[in-house]
């Protein structure tokens, strides 16, 4: 393509822009549209993912001293758990602490605590696993290993919460990828029909384009170069969508579930996902573009 | 430079609109394509800038075969060709200028360039004053010869002209005629058709007429009676 | 039937299109409109179906001041009017048969009775086996005489036609004249706008010629050398 | 309009949908995504408020009674508070109860309580409060009055909740709102463009419509229908994909806060909000198209 013709591309792209400026605006927002609900779903995912490695971190596993443990014999044993290769770290929670937590946890109604022992409550240890470990069979192996050591009179850990968790790992990958899918074809779809819409507008500039012995190139490139532009303002418009959406949920999630504020602290998309969010925009816009112009060219005059 | 090896056209759903036509046109000719409605004049043009393919046989077109052309194929030898159509076919969101400008962009010209020879060849089909119109708010007259100034922008080598003067005036058409007379000079060769038998008479130095999409008479005007 | 009273029509940034015109048009009359292009003549005949208004002046059809009608009454002043346009303006998307049916079933008429008119006049306007083909298969005047049996369809007390044969050879544009002789015998009014002089001279009973927007000329047949 | 015309429409509309099919799949798409985001946030506001519901339900006081405090006295210290004009119910939580209770939500760390003994809690009652009085200042106005009841030794209540509880009512109300119509506004905003597009595709058959003398009705009906047609099944569609929608979150909300199931058990649309969505869409669509059309029709020679 020569100088020339790249000024007339420019051109072309600018006069349509400005001549049918509302057509841009319907398919970004069209666009802005499709993409807003694919981020909304990206936002579910990535937080529920966040989620998960929070949870991850909280297989732990309880194990109860015997109440007549020594603390240097507490302190062999630790030592010795600490040594197996499942075990991330291990903390050893004393009476006293123990007492402390559980107040914490019982929170307004510690009021029906009153008058009991201090020493009620037996000292443990809170067992971390290691990421390759943290499933159900393997944390059930380690837990019956842990309760045969001398000194340790009880062994628990969060057996569901383990199954749930491979369980929703399993399924937010299959959502992602199935829901993913479908929006995707669908936003394309109508990506691409808007585009087939507007060229139908515009049919006789392409005829006539054509008669006059313009290339393929130099009728499509216009097309696609507006489509990508729409495409990334759609992007960007869908952005602004689903950080007002952010904004609402966080504020009304916080108020929801004032309990668990800081175990699902909502989170944005993460600039990986905002540029994805960005490229399938211009992708889409590009290829939708090129894809109705062809299929459109092709069957011109059926 | 023209050559037409049994061509024979068939419509889907259709009579045949064209049916075994050779012919051969030099460099040069000024030829007249005439016959009733529906004739397959217009059909004969398409055929010969590849907006439709014979069903059978074969055209050349400076030794080229059209109807082997890939799209790029089809494009470059639009390029050498200057098209007016019966319907026109300008854009009406651009003005007249830059309608006609447009089909010298395509091939390369700079803007400047192409608005400058835009220009020229308007004021010369008597649209001076209307450049800055938008088709729409032109006459069907003055529509036509914007359509003839486009067909003649890029200095073509073959121009196929479907009922250039069906919306002008005898004198306009006189004008028109005398423009394209102008474009023969330098070599260009000229395909009309026409049901216009005045300025048939007057101009055409070959008149092909087809009837029924079957060639019927075609005759070379051999004294030069060119009328000035 | 037809009155006008100093009208002038003034494009947007245009020198003006027509400038004071008055003039009376009898029923029953055969109007032509000449002069060269750009002269008015679309104009003249947007301005009495009321595609434009005119920006001075009165224009009466009927006794009804066109100038001040609703959309309602632009709608019922259009279905007593045939209309052929200059760039025929036919659906692709429908079939001949359709496109001349469908200006009858706007005005209530029942699909099975518009189809048989349709295909009468189809036929009377030499479109016989074209019925179901739709416009953009057809030869550029076939598709004029669809337009033409589509003005007629339903018998209008007034036909405007903007170079209804323009794209026609002579044989089929006499014979499109013909209906329209046809049609004057039954009271309508016609006024054509034409180049072509043969036409004029012998079917015109009244030519009105316009020049840069203004009357020069209008000329009344007063010996009936009406030609057969 | 005659007989034969409204035939005369009826065939327009059947034959536009045969022809331009593509177009309508396009507009009823569209409109389904604009629905189904709409929807998504019905459903939102619907839970929420369900939730709320719920909530108001837990605006209950309990108070603590004296460890020596008879049964009998408790029962007349009970009837004196169910005489209290603000009070819905009580409900006596006897030492026997208040274990087994907190045994229960202690759940696996329950082993702690073990060697205690069982009348270690305090025995209480729960006051569930009227709906009127579940406000703030009230709550506490009746607080104070309760703990000046003899034999009471203490009173909790949940006041953040309480708060709370106001707060997002208002929130929800306004989100609703806002969000509702600017949603709203987007849509109407998308749909008309669509429409708008199709009709810069179909002008020439309004232009001729015109000239061969249709009135304005004739012109505008096809089209009309054939926008309140597409808006229906628009908002169908957008049914669907919020069932779905419902069916996933339904299926992963539980997965994810398996503790809270039954805290929120998310529900579909009512049929009252069903219906909304479709008279919307089929509003949408004859609006969108006879707007569109109207605008259209005016500046049309621009
Ligand atoms: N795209 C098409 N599909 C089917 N039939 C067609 C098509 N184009 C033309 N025809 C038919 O082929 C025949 C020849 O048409 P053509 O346009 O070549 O005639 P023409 O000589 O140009 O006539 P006119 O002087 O009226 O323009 C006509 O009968 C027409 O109906
Ligand atoms: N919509 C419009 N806006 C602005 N100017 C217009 C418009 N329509 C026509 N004109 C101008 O008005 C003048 C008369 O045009 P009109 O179409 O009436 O001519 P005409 O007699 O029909 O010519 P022809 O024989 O070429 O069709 C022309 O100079 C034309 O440029
Ligand atoms: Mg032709
Ligand atoms: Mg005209």
């Amino acid at each position: 393509m020569k100088w020339s013709q790249l000024a007339f591309v420019g051109r072309r792209v600018r006069h349509s822009l400005w001549e049918l400026l509302w057509n841009h605006v319907l398919t970004s927002g069209t666009m802005a549209m499709s993409l807003f609900v694919f981020g909304v779903f990206i936002l579910l995912q990535e937080n529920l993912q966040h989620l998960l490695k929070g949870w991850g971190d909280q297989v732990q596993i309880n194990a109860y001293l015997d109440t007549n443990v020594a603390s240097n014999e507490a302190q062999s044993i630790l030592e010795r758990i600490q040594s197996l290769p499942e075990v991330e770290h291990v903390r050893h929670i004393s009476k006293e602490q123990a007492w402390r937590d559980f107040q914490t946890a019982l929170g307004a109604q510690s009021a029906v605590l009153e008058g009991l022992p201090v020493d009620v409550l037996p000292a443990s240890f809170e067992i971390a696993v290691k990421v390759p470990s943290r499933s159900g069979p393997l944390v059930e192996e380690l837990a019956s290993r842990l309760e045969k050591i001398e000194g340790i009179a009880a062994v628990e850990y969060p057996q569901e919460w383990v199954e749930r968790l491979s369980l929703i790992v399993l399924a937010v990958q299959w959502a992602k990828w199935v829901l993913g899918g479908i929006l995707f074809v669908a936003t394309f779809f109508i990506v691409g029909s808007t585009v087939r819409l507007a060229l139908l507008a515009r049919k006789e500039e392409i005829e006539i384009m054509q008669l006059v012995g313009a290339s393929e190139e130099l009728i499509q490139a216009p097309f696609v170069l507006e489509g990508m532009l729409q495409g990334t303002i759609g992007g960007g418009l869908s952005l602004l969508g689903l950080w007002l959406f952010y904004l609402f949920l966080q504020q009304h999630f916080f108020l929801a579930f004032p309990l668990f504020g800081s175990m699902i602290q909502i989170r944005f998309l993460d600039p990986h996902s905002i540029a994805l969010l960005l490229v399938i925009g211009l992708l889409l816009g590009g290829m939708g573009s090129l894809f109705s112009l062809r299929r459109f060219l092709r069957t011109w005059r059926g | 430079m023209i050559q037409l090896f049994h061509v024979t056209k068939t419509y889907p759903s259709n009579s045949p609109a064209l049916v075994d036509i050779s012919l051969q046109i030099d460099r040069g000719q000024f030829v007249f394509l005439t016959g009733p409605s529906g004739a397959g004049k217009t059909t004969l043009l398409k055929l010969l800038f590849r907006e439709e393919e014979p069903t059978e046989g074969q055209i050349l077109f400076d030794n080229q075969n059209v109807t082997r052309l890939n799209t790029r194929g089809v494009a470059r030898l639009r390029r050498r060709i200057g098209l007016v159509f019966q319907e026109f076919k300008l854009l009406p969101r651009l003005t007249v200028l830059e309608n006609v400008a447009l089909a010298a962009q395509v091939v390369g010209m700079s803007r400047k360039e192409s608005h400058i020879k835009a220009y020229r060849l308007l004021r010369e089909l008597g649209l001076k004053g209307k450049y800055d119109s938008k088709p729409l708010m032109l006459s069907g007259g003055e529509q036509q010869r914007v359509a003839i100034a486009r067909a003649l922008i890029n200095d073509p080598m073959l121009v196929l002209a479907d009922e250039p003067t069906g919306n002008l005036d005898p004198v306009m058409a006189e004008e028109t005629m005398r423009v394209f007379l102008k474009m023969r000079e330098t070599g260009t060769t000229l395909i009309v058709a026409s049901h216009n038998l005045e300025l048939i008479k007057r101009y055409g130095s070959r008149i092909i007429s087809l009837r029924q999409g079957g060639l019927v008479d075609d005759l070379e005007r051999v004294t030069g009676a060119k009328a000035s």
